[in-house]
């Protein structure tokens, strides 16, 4: 399998081309925007939280095939999860796109972008929606 | 004429990496051995700090450091005396800004600049723009990527203090009439202020024909190192332009509260300058010239030409710029709805290196259109194999993602 | 302790002039083979634009330049996103003088500078005071040549909204106790602005105990290329810092009317960066963290300590600057009447290399009461025999000139 | 002789310590300053101009004992010329030192700065007043 096969699968494709939740969110509690200035893409996430929990995640804005898949599945895993859950699942998501980790079962779906690890040139896309998450729960946490 | 493939030897990074085509000599070029062991040579025999040494050693780091500034203006038809050297077309483009604008613009004056301008000729002009009170307007683009030229005609007018325009756009390869545009806006008492980062590498530039009263250029993006560029004044103009950056060798006289300043071009380098980057530069330039600075531009546009050909070959693909004499080494592109950077990821695969996203052209892209292209660019080094191996990788490209497009 | 005559054999330098005594480091410090090669290899494997570019090559020089910023980091004890990347010590004076200056300065409001600043820590605030109606005030210095500490209590009001002041003097030698001065102005609501240019490259910097905003060093005076300095500034003020140059790299959204811009250290390296120079710097910063930093300041000080011994040996030489622990390996001096410029060249018939002039510190002269000094400077790959071979070259010159004097 | 025995003879180092027409001129026609950026070295070049003819020439400031004496002994030689002879002495005394030419008779003891040619780094230094010289000519000619 070359590397772009391994990198561009099949379920990630089809979050690119039908992100889920993408638009924005009436009544979000947060929303903060990201950028790759390496290319230009841009996100904005938002996020109703409460309670505690994140109850709904939704995101706009413009980007490849990587960035985009990330943030619709991002979206799609995080609901329901309390902020520290969150977190916990950036810090495993980053540990297979960075450090070149095996995928925490956690993550699910998001394993399809684990060949971005060996494409240091693709690092920063796949995780343009997981910054804007641990900014956006900085804000949302009362300090 | 050169040949290619010769020229191509010269460049040891080509050596190391034998499959690379390298397609992005537009953000940066690749460097022949001259220049690479014209700093060494500097560094393990020449080094002290330039100007203010009394000892050899110094005097010849002095003069490796002022010859280069002669064949800088030799490169670019001027006198030494008129060579600022400053690291990079940027800073180029700042120091006019700051040291020309904070000065004299106020309270609706104009500047004047254009919608295919690189952020560096955009962004600079913004921030004294808030300064002072200025207003910036924006010759818009016709459909093909020219200047609109009735437009500009519209847009000058005696509010317009700075007229800042590229002569050749990083996106979209057009060379623009700057010489006719120059002499417009001269004469309506506007400052002309020339962006030359992708000109002055691909084709012969006299910066006295431009009619401009500043000229910027970078040096890495003409086989010299990073670090390393030229603001180039007309004699009047910058004898009139007041300091920019403040310190060390641009000074005449210097009490705690108010300094004399130095004659040109010593009071626009502040501090010990980028003396081994600017030797390099101008073994470059040296290097340039012996290939002959026609020769380099006819080998371009040959190389365009034949790209242009075999790129329309390509389903789905989207070209962008115009398609005529005036336009350089410069191929911005789409594929379908593909986003550039996954086309790129593929290219990259496949040995072909080009850049993505919007190339420091925001408003360019917002008036294409789109939010980012990919972009295949040429230099001295480039052959038509190169543009074959292209070719073919965005068929493969195409191919890979054809249930997507 | 380290070896100096085993560390000079790492300089090439030495090798094309061997019987070259080089005395003038603290204008600019030879280089390491280590940092040559470090630069050849970047060129000749490694080079495209960072930051933007979607393929292997690109990835792998932004990670080079990435890679020298945490070394830089390291060096100083800081975060690498603290740390901005500048051509030299006084670009980086003149981005905090600008960018700070031009926003939050006023008329009536005080720049507390010192007689002893260099020109990089003096004009850029005069010009940016001339822009905004802030004036100077200069702490004055005792007659050993030390800061007087009683004037710089009586300076500092709350009119004071800058202290720019050098932690080592590159004519007195004298060490500042910046971080007593740093947390007194800072107490006082004062932004301070330390000039590391002479005191990075010789002494242990952990720049968070300075109690400073912000650290300017050049990095071709300790042992790195030309071209590549740094800006330290602490996490929140370079977060409170507007853009100072404008371009490429360093926004986010940029419209033909506006911009935001990026986060730091980003914003403030507006367009192509001296890649090749930083990974240079980055070199140089291992070299010296493996020679550890302590013993270059033990080796300097020896040195130091042995010469001003030898030098009170020489009849009518005039030693400036403080005798103590507070100094490091910088002699000014003068030989009775004689002007320092015949002084250095009868001291380079000898292969001494001594520099001459105002040193960039035309008011600290002015207080020293002549215009100009010669000045010897040590670095790591000095040794005891050109302390000798100084001391004789002088003994020589005083007969030479004996009539004179 | 050794380069520095060639440098600093008896003619310079005598003008270096004792200049000729050192001192403000009043009623001078033209008056220009010249700066040596390398070393600080500055002087203060005043000529009164009368019928074309340089009249009277002085000047002031510090420097090392190259640019003194040729400060002293130029200020000797150009007493009496008129502005095109001057402008002459200046071309004849730049090609020896600049140049590396034999002295031409005409400049008399400023032939004592020849060395000079043969130390880059003092050129600027003997030819300090010189430029002076020739931007006050340049001043004083109606253009
Ligand atoms: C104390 C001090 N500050 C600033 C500078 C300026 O350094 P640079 O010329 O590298 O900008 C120097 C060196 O000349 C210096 O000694
Ligand atoms: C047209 C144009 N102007 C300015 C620049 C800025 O050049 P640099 O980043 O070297 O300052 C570039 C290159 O990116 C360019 O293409």
């Amino acid at each position: 399998m070359s590397l772009l096969e391994e990198l561009y699968r099949e379920t990630i494709m089809q979050h690119a081309q039908r992100p889920h939740n993408f638009g924005p969110l009436e009544g979000a509690t947060v929303k903060v925007g990201g950028h790759n200035p390496s290319c230009g893409d841009q996100i904005e996430l938002y996020l109703k939280i409460e309670d505690g929990r994140i109850a709904e995640a939704r995101f706009t804005g413009h980007g490849c095939a990587i960035s985009q898949s990330s943030a619709s599945m991002m979206t799609d895993l995080i609901r329901g999860r309390t902020l520290d859950e969150a977190l916990e699942l950036e810090r495993k998501f980053k540990a297979m796109v960075v450090e070149g980790e095996p995928p925490a079962p956690e993550l699910g779906d998001l394993s399809a972008l684990q060949g971005v690890a060996k494409l240091h040139a693709r690092v920063k896309c796949a995780t343009l929606a997981w910054n804007a998450l641990e900014q956006a729960i900085e804000e949302a946490r009362p300090s | 004429m050169f040949d290619p493939a010769a020229v191509k030897r010269d460049f040891p990074i080509f050596e190391h990496h034998p499959d690379l085509v390298f397609l992005d000599s537009a953000a940066s070029s690749q460097k022949p051995r001259a220049v690479v062991e014209a700093t060494v040579r500097y560094y393990e025999h020449d080094h002290a700090n330039v100007h203010r040494g009394a000892y050899g050693l110094s005097m010849r780091a002095t003069e490796a450091y002022e010859t280069a500034r002669q064949r800088m203006a030799r490169f670019l038809g001027a006198e030494a005396d008129e060579v600022v050297f400053v690291r990079n077309a940027t800073e180029a483009l700042n120091l006019v800004a700051y040291a020309w604008g904070l000065e004299h613009l106020r309270g609706g004056d104009e500047i004047l600049v254009t919608e295919m301008e690189h952020h560096a000729n955009l962004v600079p002009w913004q921030l004294v723009a808030a300064r002072t009170g200025a207003r910036i307007k924006a010759v818009p683009l016709t459909a093909e990527g020219r200047l609109d030229l009735d437009a500009f005609a519209t847009l000058l007018s005696k509010r317009t203090r700075v007229f800042a325009v590229t002569q050749m756009s990083n996106v979209l390869g057009t060379v623009n009439p700057v010489a006719e545009l120059a002499a417009a806006a001269r004469e309506r008492g506007a400052l002309v202020v020339v962006d030359g980062a992708q000109a002055a590498p691909h084709l012969p530039v006299r910066v006295r024909e431009l009619n401009a009263d500043f000229y910027a250029l970078s040096g890495h993006k003409m086989l010299g190192p990073t670090g390393a560029g030229v603001l180039w004044g007309r004699r009047e103009a910058l004898a009139d332009l007041p300091p920019f950056l403040g310190g060390g060798s641009m000074i005449e006289e210097v009490t705690i509260e108010r300094s004399s300043y130095a004659p040109p071009p010593q009071r626009f380098e502040a501090g010990t300058p980028a003396i081994a980057e600017a030797v390099g530069l101008g073994a470059a330039a040296d290097y340039l010239m012996r290939l002959g600075m026609e020769n380099v531009w006819a080998h371009d546009r040959a190389l365009l030409e034949y790209a242009l050909e075999r790129l329309d070959e390509v389903p789905d693909l989207h070209l962008y710029g115009p398609r005529g004499a005036d336009r350089g080494g410069v191929i911005a592109f789409n594929l379908g709805r593909l986003h550039p950077h996954d086309l790129a990821t593929a290219l990259d695969e496949r040995g072909v290196a080009v850049r993505t996203g919007h190339h420091c052209a925001q408003p360019l892209h917002r008036r294409l259109g789109v939010a980012a292209t990919a972009r295949a660019s040429f230099y001295v080094y480039n052959t038509p194999s190169d543009v074959d191996r292209l070719v073919e990788a965005l068929l493969e490209a195409r191919k890979f993602f054809a249930d997507w497009l």
